[in-house]
């Protein structure tokens, strides 16, 4: 199991980085043909409920929120991981990070998208959106800034711009080096745009290396209230089952959880169609495998506390909720949250799967779905067994509208995703390469060659 | 007495339809039936029409036949709510939700618009009304008096009386007056125990009131009255709250207000009765005698009711008078149905309640006015004739009999024997399909009409029924109007004075204005006045009240067995609002809940949660109830409220026409009531329906308000409940 | 007197470094290493830049400024536009609650630090930049290019420390 | 200018309401519901779908429970296993509760319901973007939201029905939460007639459509600071505070032998819905 060569050559580097920008294989174009189909079928659904109304959805008068809410909270926390391995593992100093945080972060600005686009489905009146948005105008009125809603669009508007300069800036350098080696065409001239005439002076250099960092630190804050503020529409709230305080580092871990889980998973899939072997190497999957799995106690463990919490708390009401979650008619989707996110993750532990790449592919899909899930049980349950037990309802089945547009968001994301992929570096060469110069460095200097050997010639 | 603090301006509002009024009609004033949004043009808008602003006219309302005033809100020409009138002692402003709905029944989309010939093709074709009423004299051409049968619903007021002469210029005897839920028996029962059918009661006066089966807060005599005395007796006298015991099989509305409801056993009513007043020992000569027999010990195993809860109700009596007992449709719906409330009465009488809280009602002094109470025994003897085919000519009006009939009666297929059917209609319901000629009919907020309310509530009253607004339709006419063309044919001369029935209602009361309290008044300001009262209170005559019926010829059967083949008593519920289906087309009664279930849109079996356990059936079981004359398929809801013997099927829905809101919503029990009845009086026996329940395997989410949690408050503080004796009402405003 | 441009390329960084060091000591008529100086790398070398004399850099004062505005900003408008504006009020709350405008006032905060970072960045490192005279792609691939700017009568001396330091390629401006 | 406004009118803009509030004034509607009077006929419920204009969705969507009654009648039984539940069923009226510190105002984004100086809760239609997390808030579950675009929905008003529906009142489109407002319609015109009278609305010149109809007259309404109001004797004689969330009186030994309470009154929505408890005879 061989980790990234110290002495590989820098412009093999640029070579096997940009062959990824080439003309694509036929997969490629089958794979985003599928992608736009599942977009469809998900625009199909929603413009049959934006004609129709709400109802097609089958959601009913106590139980008004769905699976729009949950994924969007799924799509949130989706994009935590990229901020946790370009800026957490930045300030680290973790340099494994440097091959994979690329897409990681891509991965962060887009499940945005996806997440953003929740807002819209979920509305009842989509075409007044614009009411919700804090501009001075003719009305008068502004938006009810005590509402949590409110607070998210601005953590997610704040979110999303942040992340998109962040990967961008990150980006600058690659984006010379794609400049320096495209031959003339529309490409070229997009990076010759894109890179603002980088040329690698020192003076940008030191500047970039300052920025960089401090947008890192800027980052790492703005995603913990992202996901605080998003669990502050359920823990504000005064319903059973909501109204925890544990809510915001839950949904936190959760979020990190299902980011990793993503990572995994993309991770394959790019080492697989980029034959990125020499880069995306094992003993970095194992570090985030074991990331992962780390992560994934953290959340098992507040997902106890969230239960003890609750059956310490002797409200009665909230007590209910969570028995309703476990022995009611969601029992089954509870159970195999649970599967999913705790007994599935206990193989990681394993040294000899963590490095399986079946095996973890597979693990990263079930952790994902199990964090679908645990969203989807954060959502509904409450409706269904709330505080006024008249109301209860018996049959809330999302209809084929909901599940329609859940499945077209994934298409949306694969398709975001892809056209990243031909369009950019998705692995960062300038750092690549930074972090074979330091490991080369760092091994010189333990073999106490004194003589500057300079680095490998060739 | 209720607290009526409707404001009084709104009521200078109030106008009746004046002189200049009745020429409306026929100007081309209206422009609503070539669907204009302007109702009426402004330039030429009447006084009392400004834009925006509502006023009120007084009118009585017609869902049903307790005769409650409403006062309608009209707007820009269109009537939009209605109000109780507080001036009427019946509902004094209230209105219940069948009478809200009013306003459904007279924009209703599915009512007949046209005269439609239904001879030859089923759908019927549009004529004139000239040719309906040349078709109906030649058919009636040479037809004798005893070929000739008119059904109707209830009915009072002029429109009874120039009914009579119509019917009178053939010498025709058969005007069969049919309501399909009436409390017949007991009126028969009252006539006996207190010399008169419709005696006043005064659930306020009550200390205590014991009823049998009686549901006088949702679908018996007149409920909405009866509502308001009962809020009144439960605040009580100084501060002694009333007491409500109710005996049934199968729980009413009331009886989910009672303080005690007891499950008895289907048809032993009676016996109870007379358990109590032997339990209460003041009865003397043959009275005690008659209830010798009935010791704590038998009644308690017949009737199910435990000794000591008779000791408590006896002793309750004893207690706290006046109370009250009242015999209802539970009591009287059994072949000894006359015996029951027989009985029932007796205990009044034992208590002495006759003339404290069951007195004499006042009587208009028009006879000819009085109304014409309905029952089923009218419907039997029709039904009679026509299977003889006596009767050339049939004519129908607000009755359904094809609906409300048993199957076992085969009244469709003996209505077809009669010659020439003519159907007054506002829908093309059960019956007008029937009919070959089907005649549309105002709907009662556009039609002129008077009625005598059957239950006096104090002093006497007719109330006025008038136009709330234009026709909606050109071509629908008042049931008044089309009589008077029908005398017309007959009798031109006497009564060729009359342009329309507006006129003749007019010149009705003029003539009799005196007798109106209206001595001296100008003709005009008289009516005028009249009209915008809405109501004509009348000294009227008090009848006798008598207290001495004995005991005499009271004998009560034991409790029927179990029959093996037919286990379970069938027990037709009267939904408050639905009652016999003449209402089922109004979207607001459909969706509203039945009060116990909470269902909506659908029929459904009550059957006791013990005996769906022993036949394994659960909520939302389709199942199969049959009886010897027929089955029904419907759903099954578990109710604790009734006697594991009975289930119960709620009757007024599976209408098979009636447009869009009635038709295929739910079942029909009517069809498969066995023709039983009562030994007395010859009413059908609602209650004496044997059946048997069988699941067919279907299964279905039931329709209902209640959530899962079906009517528990999980341990919280929603609707919580006191013992008397844990309140203090003194400190209650 | 006209002014020339040199670029010179190393794969060896350590000779490159030795190159600055040299050019930065050794004192040339017409050329001022101060200013007619540019490195260009492929990565970062803080331990080269070292000798080129220490540049501040100003991002961070860009950053101060952007966050404290930022935050101002969005207490002020959303306070302001509770109060001014139709005043919603909320049952149990104050028409200008705390702890919501708190939030908002930090999600802000980071979204005026950002934005403004950005901002100094782009100022501080002069993009976007025209790009210089002399350019080789190698620079953006694996080696380091030194970029001198002097009069005529140096260029010659600057050649040949250039050389000296094993320097790959010597790429000249075409001469006026 | 923002700013100054702003500072000027600090103690305005930070006092809570309703407690350290000063009381409404010259309104503050309320209700007081009997249920020892209430017989769960279902008038108001109806009367109410007449003169709010509220669509009836038909089985099928009832069966969705997208059902629109602002007002509805529910039906509790006694919990105790008896084989009949022979002390008879229990009724209660539940509609908006017009909390004084309402959950669902505080969530909603764009501000679309508020409290008004006279004590309701108001929902403004035009506003409302269909978020739902107001119903989502409500511990009633009393707001209802419009599914479906009711109006052009088949038979919900067809051709002459909807010569019916109230011009005072909105028809409401698809996509926007609505509940019960007190009538809201029926209100303003009172107040707005006393303003030009120079005078406060008097107890009793306004009704609630469901108090209206109601046949025992279980429903009271009115003005709670006007101390003349039926209402507010009511209230007083119960000794229920309106910003209380939980009164003197259930502290009192052996519970005091008031009826008045509150629904989920601890939950501190400070409902303006009072009601009385049934009473059943204990002598039988």
């Amino acid at each position: 199991m061989k980790d990234i060569r110290e002495d590989i050559a820098w412009a093999k580097i640029n070579k096997d980085v940009l062959h990824s920008l080439e003309n694509p294989r036929k997969m490629f174009w089958v794979m985003l043909f599928v992608a736009i189909a599942m977009v469809g079928v998900g625009v199909a659904c929603e413009a049959y409920q934006y004609i129709t109304g709400m109802g097609v959805a089958n959601m009913d008068n106590p139980h008004v929120w769905g699976l729009y809410i949950a994924s969007f909270i799924f799509w949130i926390g989706m994009s935590h991981s990229g901020t946790l391995l370009s800026a957490i593992l930045h300030l680290m100093h973790a340099d494994w990070r440097k091959p994979i945080y690329r897409f990681a972060e891509a991965m962060t600005t887009f499940s945005l998208m996806t997440a953003g686009l929740f807002v819209f489905v979920h509305l009842g009146r989509a075409w007044q959106v614009y009411y919700a948005i804090p501009y001075p105008n003719e009305r008068g009125i502004w938006p009810n800034f005590q509402s949590p809603l409110l607070w998210d669009a601005m953590a997610i508007f704040t979110y999303l711009s942040s992340s998109i300069l962040f990967l961008y800036v990150g980006m600058i350098p690659d984006l010379a080096i794609c400049r320096d080696n495209m031959n003339p065409g529309w490409r070229k001239k997009l990076y010759t745009a894109l890179a603002l005439g980088w040329e690698g002076t020192d003076r940008q250099w030191r500047n970039f290396r300052v920025t960089y960092l401090t947008i890192a630190c800027f980052l790492i804050p703005l995603a913990v209230s992202v996901h605080s503020i998003v669990a502050s529409d359920f823990a504000m709230s005064q319903q059973p089952g909501w109204h925890i305080t544990s809510f915001p580092p839950y949904f936190v871990a959760g979020a990190l959880y299902s980011g990793c889980a993503a990572i995994i998973t993309l991770f394959i899939i790019l080492r697989y169609v980029f034959r990125f072997e020499e880069y995306m190497t094992l003993p970095i999957l194992k570090k985030i495998v074991r990331l992962t799995f780390a992560i994934s106690m953290v959340w098992t463990y507040l997902n106890m506390i969230e239960m003890a919490s609750v059956w310490y708390g002797h409200d009665p009401v909230a007590k209910d909720t969570l028995l309703e979650r476990m022995y009611g008619p969601y029992a089954p989707f509870w159970w195999s949250m649970i599967f999913c996110g705790s007994i599935v993750p206990l193989i990681m532990a394993f040294k000899r799967f963590q490095t399986n790449i079946p095996i973890m592919f597979v693990v990263s899909l079930l952790l994902n779905l199990g964090m679908w899930l645990e969203r989807w049980m954060i959502v509904s349950p409450t409706f269904a067994h709330g505080y006024y037990p008249w109301t209860w309802d018996h049959d809330q089945w999302p209809s084929f509208v909901q599940w329609g547009i859940v499945f077209g968001s994934f298409g949306w994301f694969t398709l975001l995703f892809m056209g990243f992929c031909k369009l950019f570096p998705s692995v960062s060469m300038y750092e690549v390469k930074e972090m074979v110069y330091h490991r080369s460095l760092a091994t010189k200097a333990a073999a106490g060659k004194l003589e500057a050997a300079g680095k490998g010639a060739h | 007495m209720m607290d009526s603090g409707f404001d009084r301006r709104e009521f200078l509002k109030v106008l009746g339809w004046g002189g200049t009024t009745a020429a409306l009609g026929g100007c081309g004033f209206t422009s609503m039936e070539d669907g204009k949004e302007t109702v009426v043009s402004y330039v030429e808008a009447k006084d009392y029409m400004i834009p925006s602003i509502s006023v009120y006219f007084n009118s009585t309302c017609t869902q049903c036949d307790m005769g409650c005033s409403i006062s309608g809100r009209v707007r820009e020409g269109r009537v939009l709510k209605l109000e109780g009138n507080p001036e009427s002692a019946i509902n004094r402003g209230k209105l219940c939700g069948l009478g809200q709905a009013g306003v459904q029944h007279h924009y209703n989309p599915d009512r007949v618009r046209e005269p439609l010939l239904r001879t030859g093709s089923k759908s019927g074709e549009t004529i004139t009304w000239e040719k309906a009423y040349a078709l109906i004299a030649e058919k009636l051409n040479g037809v004798s008096g005893e070929e000739i049968a008119f059904l109707t619903g209830g009915m009072s007021g002029h429109l009874k009386a120039l009914m009579g002469n119509y019917l009178d210029s053939f010498g025709c005897k058969n005007h069969f007056v049919y309501e399909a839920i009436a409390p017949a028996v007991v009126r028969a029962a009252n006539k006996k125990s207190y010399g008169i059918e419709m005696p006043r009661i005064s659930i306020h006066k009550a200390k205590v009131v014991l009823s049998f089966g009686a549901d006088f807060l949702g679908s018996w005599v007149s409920p909405v009255h009866f509502s308001q005395q009962y809020a009144q007796f439960r605040k009580g006298v100084n501060g002694q709250r009333g007491v409500l015991i109710q005996v049934e099989s199968k729980m009413t509305l009331t009886g989910a207000n009672a303080d005690r409801w007891l499950a008895v056993r289907p048809g032993t009513e009676g016996i109870l009765a007379l358990g109590i007043i032997n339990a209460l020992g003041t009865a003397t000569g043959d009275i005690a005698a008659a209830v010798k027999g009935y010791d704590k010990a038998r009644v308690s195993k017949d009737t199910g009711v435990s000794a000591e809860q008779i000791d408590k109700i006896a002793a309750l009596l004893k207690a706290r008078t006046p109370s009250l007992v009242l015999a209802g449709s539970a009591a009287e719906g059994y072949a000894h149905g006359s015996q029951n409330a027989a009985a029932i009465n007796l205990l009044n009488q034992v208590l002495g309640n006759v003339g404290k809280t069951v007195e004499a009602a006042a009587t208009v002094p028009f006879p000819q006015m009085a109304p014409a109470s309905g029952n089923t025994a009218a419907l039997q003897g029709l039904n009679k004739g026509l299977a003889e085919g006596k009767y050339k000519v049939l004519f129908n009006y607000a009755a359904n009999p094809v609906f409300t009939a048993p199957a076992a009666m085969k009244f469709k297929d003996n209505m077809a024997k009669a010659g020439f059917k003519v159907a007054f209609a506002h829908y093309l319901d059960e019956t007008a399909l029937q009919a070959d000629l089907v005649l549309p009919l105002d709907s009662g907020l556009e039609d002129w009409g008077t009625h005598v309310p059957e239950y006096m509530a104090e002093g006497a009253q007719i109330n006025i029924q008038q136009p709330l607004m234009e026709k909606i339709h050109a071509n629908t006419r008042g049931m008044g109007d089309i009589l008077l063309s029908l005398v017309k044919q007959r009798r031109a001369e006497d009564y060729k004075k009359y342009a329309d029935y507006y006129a003749y209602l007019r010149d009705a009361f003029l003539k009799n204005k005196d007798a109106f309290g209206g001595k001296g008044i100008d003709d005009d300001v008289f009516w005028d006045d009249t009209l915008s009262k809405g109501i004509v209170k009348l000294a009227g005559s008090i009848g006798a009240l008598s207290a001495k019926a004995g005991a005499a010829g009271l004998t009560l059967p034991a409790p029927a067995a179990i029959d093996a083949q037919f286990p379970l008593q069938l027990i037709p519920s009267v939904n408050h609002s639905l009652r016999d289906g003449r209402n089922t087309n109004q979207p607001w009664l459909q969706e509203s809940p039945d009060p116990l279930t909470t269902i909506v849109w659908d029929s459904w079996v009550e059957i006791h949660p013990k005996k769906a356990a022993e036949l394994g059936i659960a909520e939302g079981d389709i199942v199969e109830i049959a009886s010897k004359n027929g089955s029904i398929k419907v759903q099954a809801y578990l109710f604790p409220g009734i006697h594991p013997d009975a289930i119960s099927v709620p009757l007024g829905r599976g209408h098979e026409a009636m447009g869009r809101y009635a038709k295929g919503y739910g079942v029909n029990p009517f069809q498969i009531l066995d023709a039983v009845f009562d030994k007395e009086t010859g009413e059908l026996a609602m209650h004496e329906t044997r059946v048997k329940v069988s699941k067919t395997g279907q299964k279905v989410i039931v329709v209902k308000d209640e959530g899962p949690a079906g009517g528990r408050q999980m341990g919280k503080k929603i609707a919580p409940r006191m013992p008397t004796d844990k309140v203090d009402f003194s400190k209650e405003v | 007197m006209s002014q020339r441009h040199l670029l010179a390329l190393f794969d060896n960084f350590d000779e490159a470094a030795a190159a600055v060091k040299e050019l930065r000591t050794t004192s040339i008529k017409g050329f001022d290493s101060n200013k007619d100086m540019i490195m260009k790398s492929p990565i970062e070398h803080p331990e080269i830049e070292e000798v080129l004399g220490d540049k501040p850099v100003y991002v961070q004062f860009f950053t101060l400024g952007g966050a404290l505005s930022g935050g101002l900003l969005a207490f002020f408008l959303i306070a302001g536009a509770q109060a001014v504006f139709f005043a919603q009020s909320k049952g149990g709350k104050p028409i200008v609650p705390f702890p919501p405008d708190f939030v908002l006032t930090y999600e802000m905060f980071i979204l005026g630090g950002v934005y403004i970072t950005i901002l100094g960045f782009l100022i501080c490192a002069g993009l976007p930049a025209k790009r210089s005279p002399l350019y080789s792609a190698k620079v953006s691939e694996d080696q380091i290019g030194i970029l001198v700017k002097s009069d005529e009568g140096a260029i010659n001396t600057l050649k040949a420390i250039f050389t000296k330091h094993k320097a790959l390629e010597i790429q000249e401006e075409a001469g006026k | 200018m923002s700013v100054t406004t702003l500072l000027e009118g600090w103690s305005d803009w930070r006092h809570e309401h309703p407690i350290n509030d000063q009381p409404h004034n010259p309104y503050k509607w309320a209700m007081s519901i009997d249920l020892d009077a209430c017989t769960g006929c279902n008038a108001c419920s109806v009367a109410c779908y007449a003169e709010n204009n509220l669509p009836v969705v038909g089985k099928e969507k009832y069966a969705h429970g997208q059902v629109m009654h602002w007002l509805r009648i529910e039906r509790y039984w006694d919990e105790d296993g008896r084989e009949f539940p022979d002390q008879g069923a229990r009724f209660l009226p539940m509609m908006c509760q017009q909390c004084e510190a309402a959950p669902c105002e505080t969530v909603c984004p764009v501000g679309a319901t508020n409290h008004t100086p006279d004590g309701l809760n108001s929902q403004i239609y035009n506003r409302c973007i269909g978020s739902r997390y107001c119903s989502a808030n409500c511990p009633f579950k009393v707001r209802y939201f419009n599914w479906y675009d009711y109006p052009t929905t088949d038979n919900v008003w067809p051709a002459e029905m909807n010569q019916q529906l109230n011009p005072d009142v909105t028809v409401r489109g698809k996509g926007v939460m609505e509940k019960c407002t007190f009538c809201v319609q029926r209100l303003r015109e009172a107040e707005s007639n006393a303003k030009s009278q120079g005078r406060v609305v008097r107890d009793g010149e306004v009704q609630t459509a469901c108090q209206q109809v109601c046949l025992p007259g279980a429903i009271s309404f009115g003005n709670l600071v006007d101390p003349e109001s039926k209402v507010h004797k009511k209230w007083q004689a119960q000794q229920v505070e309106l910003a209380k969330d939980v009164q003197a009186k259930d502290k009192e030994e052996g519970g005091s032998k008031l009826r008045g309470y509150r629904i989920l009154e601890e939950l501190r929505p400070y409902p303006s819905v009072m009601y009385l408890e049934r009473v059943r005879e204990s002598a039988i």
